[in-house]
């Protein structure tokens, strides 16, 4: 699964993309996300507040219990900001 | 038409261009945002856009594709700009053309709602105190809500 | 600032001048109207522009002093030409520029919704049958209307 | 007292500006309209509609019963159609 971080989720974990192979009970944006935390103290400070976290799965918009799968592309971002 | 890029855009270029040879157009209706130098009560020397590659074009396509399903627009137009900025550049720039300048306005102002609240952005100011990601705003989402029912096109 | 000219304006100079030297603006919203090719099932050939010299300038101008009064601008616009047009030839520009956005759009197009059933111009149309003074339409007074109360601006 | 037309009024009446002298008994708009029908059959025809004209006095709009004075510039016009 290829993860891209944006904004200051990339400052805050220190990458802006990674492949990661989370466990086969990791079905959901939601269990993603709390499996994220364990990768070390900048993800799970970064992750530490999920509403304050947006998911892409494949350039859409995702919510908590929507589907991730191994070939997905997940994106995590703060609330846009453009414009 | 959608357009990121990091190069400044010719504001009158891209105006003419969009209308040229189309006189149906009765109305323009035109937005175009600006770095401030102030964002509350700190200086801004500059600031950053970042976005999502792929993700960004995809979301402004569809913004425009809506746009024009919701109003009978002539033209339209949003190009937005990422990279480093300093005050009083351009960011972004939305118009929509119309017979009648309601669909227009309407349109134009549904483009930059909507880009705010979707498009995946983000700015990172620089004060005095350091570099900060701008907080996005519940002004914008409220802004964003008033289009959530398809709205009836006012006839001029 | 007004205008009213019978030659054409450069939009695009006219805007970078509007904005030129001050960074507190972060959003600019424009309106232009074009001749349009057709009204209704007629083609236009042309149309002519009479307008009220001295009254006019004077509407505009308090149109736009109106428009400052409502919202907190930081730049506003009216240029208006008069004479004889043809089809997609600019007719109007109106802008105003302010710190936010909701601000710059309500007073654009409240300069145009005012100017357009209050500033003494007149329009008459060269079609196939003839020339034809333009009718003034209901939906014009009524998009007029909805500024008669002070509104209030939203905050961005 | 100083009158100019616009646009239809201007081609019905056939005049664009011309000055007049209204007996002192016209005081107000609507009586200044209605008297100058009778300065020709253009001024009949272009002011038999009272409701489609507009009036400025001054160079600020007017309404029926509003002042006019000898030393007033009065313009009729209909509906303005500008923008």
């Amino acid at each position: 699964m290829k993860l891209l971080y944006f904004a200051w989720l990339k400052s805050k974990t220190g990458v802006a993309e990674e492949d990661v192979t989370p466990p086969p009970e990791v079905t959901t944006v939601a269990e993603l996300l709390i499996w994220l935390r364990g990768r070390g103290p900048g993800h799970a400070e970064a992750l530490a507040d999920l509403d304050a976290i947006k998911v892409a799965v494949n350039q859409e918009y995702a919510q908590a219990g929507d589907p991730v799968r191994p070939s997905d592309e997940v994106a995590l971002f703060p609330p846009v900001t453009g414009g | 038409m959608i357009r990121v890029q990091e190069a400044d855009f010719d504001l009158g270029a891209e105006l003419a261009k969009l209308t040229a040879g189309n006189n149906k157009i009765g109305g323009l209706a035109v937005f175009v945002g600006l770095v401030r130098d102030r964002a509350g009560d700190k200086a801004i020397g500059a600031m950053t856009l970042e976005h999502y590659p792929g993700m960004t074009e995809k979301m402004l396509a569809r913004i425009e594709a809506e746009a024009n399903q919701r109003w009978p627009l002539d033209a339209s137009l949003i190009i937005h700009r990422v990279g480093r900025l300093e005050p009083g550049e351009q960011i972004v720039l939305v118009a929509a053309a119309s017979a009648h300048r309601q669909a227009a306005f309407d349109a134009c102002q549904f483009l930059i709602d909507w880009l705010k609240t979707k498009a995946p952005f983000w700015k990172l100011e620089e004060t005095g105190a350091g570099a900060k990601w701008v907080d996005a705003r519940d002004s914008d989402t409220q802004a964003t809500e008033r289009w959530r029912a398809p709205k009836k096109d006012m006839a001029e």
